[in-house]
């Protein structure tokens, strides 16, 4: 059952509340969620539906990584972390982060890196579809797409 | 036998998802030269980056039969 | 229904869920909730339950002037809120914030602010009950006690 | 008549919830007199946060027959 499962990629629709159950521990006081949904604008263009491909066996290693880095600066933390692939429409929960914390300093901290670096290490891309067509974000065709990339303005 | 993964816009450049080498040994670098020879299309195959076994991994890993190299071009999740 | 508000006070379970979804709307592509459990032991005492009083009806103005303060700062954001009373157990949810927003910064930003005024604001005690004895918390007799007390510990 | 609420650890103090006062019109200082007439033990009284008609309301304020006073001790929720 992969609702058991603290990190995974699933074609299925996301609920948080399993991963908010699965944190919730009596030495934690503070959980904190963070939720991306498929935004329907994305500066002044607007989409109508997405799709996420992941490579899965890596990118689930890779959100395991994440929660360990943050368990690791902060022992008394717990995270869970799911993310969907395949088509979402509008407002479909692409990717649910959980972290426990005994306060909520280290919750919103947690929650915040783990978003952070999800866009930065986890082999998941998004396609965009258009009216007028479709792209894959951030597959840019220039080496200094790296380099150069400010903040993800993607669904979150 | 080593086995190259694509995806994304790879994926749909090269028109396939894999494919695979018949070494027995050889680096992530010439491995980049192996895919932009088999598919010259793959413009990205030159800078994506590259994960051995599912770890991100740099042009002079060495990479063994059996072994799984995947093209990561920059991620877009969350 | 006070499961259709979004900003309340019950004494029943709180589901984080509902309150996700009456925030979640086509132009969000964030959503950041905290989640207050009760914790089992703070600075090393061991709880054993809680009982949350509210002076309700203010509590759910002042929460829903939480909301409106933070739809002001960022007029995209949508805020719900709803806190537990009565007797919590270990583990218990006693608070649920959800805050979307176009942009993961804002929801952050959003949730911890609501987190932070709910603790300066909304008139809502809580009793810990421990093995000996239990005692009102914040309720202090001194005066200084509203302009000494540093963050609360409390829940989260 | 005004109503007067307490909370938490002063509706304990107090054993009681709420008292009236038949008055036409007072003042929140009044009223915290008042108040620490009726119970001696509600030292409280003299510097908890007020609240008319459910919004925070400083020593100054005016209250009529009708109106409802509440005692807000520190609060601690969250």
């Amino acid at each position: 059952m992969e609702q058991k499962r603290n990190y995974y990629i699933t074609e299925k629709p996301l609920d948080p509340s399993p991963l908010i159950q699965q944190v919730i521990r009596p030495e934690a006081g503070a959980v904190n969620t963070f939720i991306g949904t498929v935004r329907e604008l994305t500066e002044g263009k607007r989409t109508l539906s997405l799709t996420y491909e992941a490579y899965k066996s890596m990118a689930e290693k890779k959100l395991e990584q994440i929660g360990r880095e943050i368990e690791a600066e902060n022992k008394d933390s717990r995270v869970a972390i799911a993310h969907r692939i395949g088509k979402l429409d509008i407002s479909d929960i692409a990717v649910v982060i959980a972290v426990s914390s005994p306060h909520r300093d280290a919750s919103y901290k947690g929650s915040r890196y783990a978003i952070e670096r999800i866009k930065e290490i986890v082999p998941i891309w998004k396609k965009e579809h258009w009216e007028d067509g479709s792209e894959w974000i951030g597959d840019q065709l220039e080496q200094t797409a790296y380099n150069e990339k400010g903040p993800e303005e993607g669904t979150s | 036998m080593i086995t190259i993964y694509f995806f994304a816009g790879m994926k749909e450049a090269a028109g396939t998802p894999q494919m695979t080498w018949e070494i027995e040994e050889t680096t992530v670098k010439n491995i980049r030269e192996k895919v932009k020879e088999t598919y010259p299309q793959l413009h990205q195959a030159e800078f994506a980056m590259t994960a051995v076994n599912e770890e991100f991994a740099g042009n002079d890993e060495t990479v063994r039969t059996g072994d799984t190299v995947a093209f990561i071009p920059p991620v877009s999740g969350g």
